[in-house]
């Protein structure tokens, strides 16, 4: 396992609101081409775990790295985690797509102007470069005639294949999703799927909270099972599925499979 | 009452002429003002204490005094010392024109810095927390994401100010300037038909504030076209 | 009695202003209760912003107003007015320094209060020669003469003169001789009422008994009827 | 600062002002309620009579709306009485009409603040609450009204501090207040500078407390939103 | 089949959106205790018809009836119906739950705080009973330690917990939810299924917006499969998962079983 090869490394990650701890040490390596499901109840950390990550959240302390570099991080005033350097920061963002359990589309752009803003703005594109790039992944989620339209006007699962698309154009090596099939219903599940599938196969890394059991099982090069914080049980699905060495952890896959 | 039309017709160019100073005025202080507001709203959303004390302070002098004390400060105050009226700002001090510019930029600046302020952290996060995550700097950020929100949420309020400062234009004839106001006094003072100039002043600035409306209701059809969308679907060509 | 209300600025010294006490006093102030006195009515003297001075008679909120207005044609065409009770003239003040003179005013800077007798004694005679500015306030003016802004005003001769008493005018002097333009000061009474031949007759009475004069020496040591 | 013993006048305006700010902001802000509410409304009449009042009321100078409501409800009332023979000077009494100038004025522009304000609301919120069968006016009051302050309070503490000043308007009408006390003592005293500075430290003074006072306000309107995603 | 079972009766109901027509004539009728599901692909018009039941959104044109009361509707300025009779209408939504797809809870309000709001208002119950009620509703969705929070506070799935906990607060006859378990992992949604499992066995109609076939298989008495804004097929479950008539609702229903 050579270091170059590790495309995302999180060690020993805290996080407290006020006196709740909601992460309590969290570890955790990605190499190229991984797909690591994130599982876990409502509340257990899923989705704060992810937005420390990229640094939404402020973490309490732990170290991330992304590609052997790590995130220069020092203590702001209130005792969390902060960038030292905004501008690593700011391309460590642009190399990790991020895709919001709600959403968080621009309300005062349309659809296309949603998704090309970053790949002109971050990335320089031309816009014709960015506006063929936009289409083609509308067509991929078959959203090509909403272009014009704003995110208002679109039905929640429509929404949820924006937020997508907006994340891919930027063409990340590094996805982070949380529950980006839950509006969808089982066929768009299936054809996000499959995207998803081609974006693994083209080496890219990927963190997926998701409550879809049977995708985590086919397509997840890992599992992580969160529990209040901490990571109860990590390993390939088919031990995590088959043989768990959690007790919660076979109890909450019980509900499901 | 016996009115007399003809004052209003005889004196309409000269009418105009101040409507067209009072426009000039408003104009080019507005202009200032909204550039000198952004770095005050930036520092006062900024978490930094020592970056907020400036702008604070600056807001709380200037919404905290009148505009009449304060140009009577800049026209009248300033003139009473010897170093100012010896130094190489004079040539501009000097005159009403510039003090009127400078003060009302400064006064109507700390207005829409504290409406900025306010819409920017009005911005519901997770607008903000898809830009950050998509790599966007800063100042990108602001350019592309906040400022076009924070101006389509405070557009209506800014154009309260606008039309504020319209009016408190009007403080410019105190310092001898023929805008609308000292124009049509001077008019009054000379035939003494208060009733007609004040009337036509009036009307002229009735006319005025409703182009200013006008362009506000079209620049937040602008930057609000999104709750138009929402209100009333458009068919759009791409549907078919 | 006959109840008589007054109404007076109480911003216009000597001739009317309000003291710490919050009284109003002056030389307008005096001759009202005077007159009072003479009329022997029971009168009440309030203080009224300049601006809303004439509506406040004809709305009937008092009954006539003794402010040091110039009895002029317009107001005439509103309003009644007694007998002048002293009359104004201009003159120009400058300042000591200066070389100043009324004779030789080209492309000078001349300033005066706004709607004055002063303002279009200025704009008429003088427009083409000098520049003209115009203040709302009489301070003002002041102001800007102390500031250099401009080289002259002209004035009313009387409020002028105890300005220069003041400690901010000890710079500064009448420059050339006072010009006479006809400004007689009255008081403003609602058309066709009958408290005009009142107030006439006593006018009389208190300069025929010298009590005119005596208010006149309390802030003047010329005669200014 | 001398203030040659017309402290207490400067004192005296003082008290006058902050009962005619606190009386036309109280009255104003119910204006700008109807407005807003008469503006987003779907009836065509009630927007034209939305526009028609932010307009007026804004298109106008503010002194002029002063004389008009004093000396025209004073002619008003007079008119009436003359009917029945009674011939005396009747008047609106003057606080009484520089509220209703200054508040008419207040909700004019506080319609379009509140206006902004209620378009900003996510319109989900108030869906939730007719489904769960609320009136349209319990939904206002609860659910927009309470939400509506957090997007409306900057706009609104700038148009109360021109209300704090404009309040110097109503010396016209013959209310003491402190730009009028502070006139009457440089006319006195001829010192400018000593006067209307020490009227400025007065508004400056009333400002803090203005702007301490929003900003608990905010920080109340704000609950809720601290960690908001 | 006596009219005074009939809970819910939706007749021949359109809307369009400006000109694109979402909604083209969709009947529909639910009897007490009648579970009806509800499926079809991302921007069928499955939220656009739930929200014309309760007029969140003004119907083109259509009936709408509850237990046998038509609710009064007139042609509005816009040319879409709307209530004739306030009154009515509120009444009518007070019957009438409904769990929105993105929860809508109000931010200004803690969770407590949203959950006994309509029932005072509304129901003019007192705040003690009302706080009761929801308290015991809190912990039915074990969100009981959360209730002085902010929903900004809360996690997506519990926030969707809190937006079911405010609509049955309300104890209405009828609920309509769209999507109601889609921020949900495996072990909650099926506790929220066996709430619903209850809340029909007490007699109330539910129409259930859901991805989860093997919920809607299980539990409905009724599919109803929607497509581009018709209703394409409808029957009891057997029949739509088994044997399906229309070739759309086969392929969308292939796609999870
Ligand atoms: N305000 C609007 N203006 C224009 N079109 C709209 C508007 N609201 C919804 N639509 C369109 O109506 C269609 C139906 O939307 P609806 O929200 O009912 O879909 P849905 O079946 O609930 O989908 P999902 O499963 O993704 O939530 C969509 O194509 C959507 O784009
Ligand atoms: N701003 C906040 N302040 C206080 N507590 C918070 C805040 N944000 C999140 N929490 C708490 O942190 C815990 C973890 O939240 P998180 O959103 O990470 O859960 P999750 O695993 O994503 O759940 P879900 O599957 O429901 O989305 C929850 O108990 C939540 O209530
Ligand atoms: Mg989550
Ligand atoms: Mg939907």
């Amino acid at each position: 396992m050579s270091d170059a090869s590790v495309a995302l490394e999180i060690r020993d990650l805290h996080k407290s609101y006020g006196s709740l701890e909601v992460l309590k040490g969290i570890s955790l390596q990605a190499r190229d081409g991984d797909v690591i499901s994130i599982l876990g109840s409502s509340g257990s950390g899923k989705s704060t775990f992810l937005r420390c990550i990229n640094l939404l959240e402020a973490p309490s302390s732990g170290l991330i790295s992304m590609a052997g570099e790590q995130l220069r991080l020092k203590k702001g005033k209130a005792g969390d985690l902060e960038a030292a350097d905004q501008k690593q920061l700011e391309r460590m963002r642009a190399g990790i797509g991020f895709v919001f359990q709600n959403f968080n589309l621009w309300p005062h752009m349309t659809i296309l102007e949603n998704i090309i803003e970053a790949p002109i703005s971050v990335l320089k594109r031309s816009k014709d470069e960015a506006i063929a790039r936009a289409e083609e992944l509308l067509k991929k989620v078959g959203l090509f005639e909403k272009r014009h339209n704003y995110p208002s006007q679109l039905s929640g699962g429509q929404q949820q294949r924006i937020a997508i698309a907006r994340t891919l154009a930027m063409d990340p090596q590094v996805l982070l999703f949380d529950e980006p099939t839950s509006a969808l219903d089982p066929e768009l599940v299936n054809e996000v799927l499959n995207v998803m599938r081609d974006l693994a196969s083209e080496g890219r890394t990927m963190l997926i909270v998701t409550h879809e059991m049977r995708f985590a099982r086919d397509v997840s090069s890992q599992i992580v099972f969160l529990h209040q914080g901490r990571v109860e049980e990590i390993g390939p699905p088919e031990q995590v599925f088959g043989n768990p060495n959690s007790e919660r952890c076979r109890e909450f896959l019980s509900s499901h499979l | 009452m016996n009115w007399t039309w003809d004052v209003i017709f005889e004196n309409l160019p000269k009418l105009l002429d101040g409507a067209l100073l009072t426009l000039e005025l408003v104009l080019i202080s507005g202009l200032i003002g909204v550039m000198l507001s952004l770095p005050l709203a930036l520092m006062r959303v900024s978490k930094r204490r020592w970056l907020q004390a400036f702008p604070f302070a600056y807001i709380f002098f200037f919404r905290g005094t009148p505009l009449l004390i304060q140009i009577f400060l800049v026209y009248y105050g300033a003139s009473q010392f010897d170093v100012i009226r010896e130094s190489a700002l004079w040539p501009i001090l000097r005159e009403p024109y510039w003090c009127a510019i400078i003060t009302f930029a400064l006064h109507t600046a700390a207005y829409i810095a504290e409406l900025l302020r306010g819409a920017i952290q009005s911005i519901p996060k997770g607008e903000i927390e898809a830009a950050k995550a998509l790599g966007m700097s800063y100042p990108l950020m602001l350019r592309r994401i906040i400022l076009p929100r924070a101006f389509g949420i405070m557009m209506p309020a800014y154009g309260n100010e606008v039309i504020l400062m319209l009016k408190g234009s009007a403080l410019a004839s105190t310092i001898t300037l023929l805008d609308l106001t000292g124009m049509a006094r001077t008019i009054i003072a000379r035939t003494y038909t208060p009733l007609e100039i004040f009337l036509a002043a009036g009307i002229i600035y009735l006319i005025i504030s409703a182009l200013i409306i006008g362009l506000f209701r079209m620049l937040e059809n602008h930057f609000n076209r999104h709750q138009q969308a929402r209100e009333k679907p458009q068919d759009l060509d791409a549907q078919h | 009695a006959d109840k008589v209300r007054i109404a007076t600025e109480g911003a216009y010294a000597p001739f009317n202003f309000i003291d710490e006490s919050g009284k109003l006093k002056g030389f307008d102030v005096d001759i009202a209760n005077a007159l009072c006195e003479k009329m022997k009515a029971d009168c009440t003297i309030v203080a009224q912003d300049w601006d809303g001075i004439i509506p406040g008679l004809m709305a009937r909120k008092y009954d006539a107003v003794i402010a040091s207005m110039s009895i002029t044609p317009e107001r005439s065409r509103v309003v009644d007015f007694s007998e002048p009770y002293y009359s104004n003239s201009l003159i120009f003040v400058a300042p000591k320094s200066s070389k100043f003179s009324p004779k030789s005013v080209d492309g000078k800077v001349i300033g005066a209060q706004r709607a004055t007798i002063a303002g279009q004694y200025l704009e008429d005679n003088l427009a083409d020669k000098v520049t003209v500015k115009l203040y709302d306030t009489q301070d003002n003016a002041y102001l800007d003469l102390a500031s250099g802004r401009l080289d002259a005003i002209v004035s009313d001769q009387l409020p002028a003169y105890d300005w220069l008493r003041s400690e901010d005018g000890q710079a500064f002097e009448f420059k050339g001789e006072k010009i006479d333009i006809d400004d007689k000061i009255g008081i403003a009474i609602r058309k066709n009422d009958k408290l005009r031949e009142k107030m006439n007759k006593a006018l009389q009475d208190i300069l025929a008994d010298g009590t005119y004069d005596r208010i006149n020496a309390k802030y003047f040591p010329f005669s200014i009827y | 600062m001398d203030l040659q013993g017309f402290g207490h006048l400067l004192v005296e305006g003082a008290w006058v002002t902050i009962q005619l700010a606190l009386c036309s902001l109280f009255v104003g802000l119910l204006l700008g309620l109807l407005g807003a509410a008469a503006k987003l409304s779907s009836s065509k009449i009630a927007n034209a009579i939305g526009n028609g009042y932010t307009l007026f009321v804004r298109g106008m100078p503010e002194l002029l709306l002063v004389l008009t409501i004093f000396f025209g409800s004073s002619a008003l009332l007079m008119a009436i009485a003359s009917l029945f023979g009674y011939d005396e000077y009747i008047e609106l009494s003057p606080f009484v009409a520089g509220v209703a100038a200054l508040s008419i004025a207040f909700g004019a522009y506080a319609t379009e603040v509140f206006r902004g304000a209620m378009q900003e609301i996510p319109k989900g919120q108030r869906e939730a609450a007719v489904a769960l069968g609320m009136t349209a006016f319990q939904t206002f009051r609860r659910i927009t009204l309470p939400q509506v302050w957090r997007l409306a309070l900057p706009g609104l503490g700038n148009l109360f501090l021109v209300l704090l000043k404009d309040t110097a308007l109503v010396s016209v009408i013959g209310l003491n207040e402190l730009m009028r006390q502070a006139s009457v003592a440089v006319g006195y005293t001829k010192e400018p500078f000593t006067f209307y500075l020490a009227a400025a430290m007065v508004y400056l003074l009333l400002t803090c407390i203005s702007m301490l006072g929003l900003y608990l306000l905010e920080r109340h309107a704000n609950r809720g939103y601290q960690g908001a995603r």
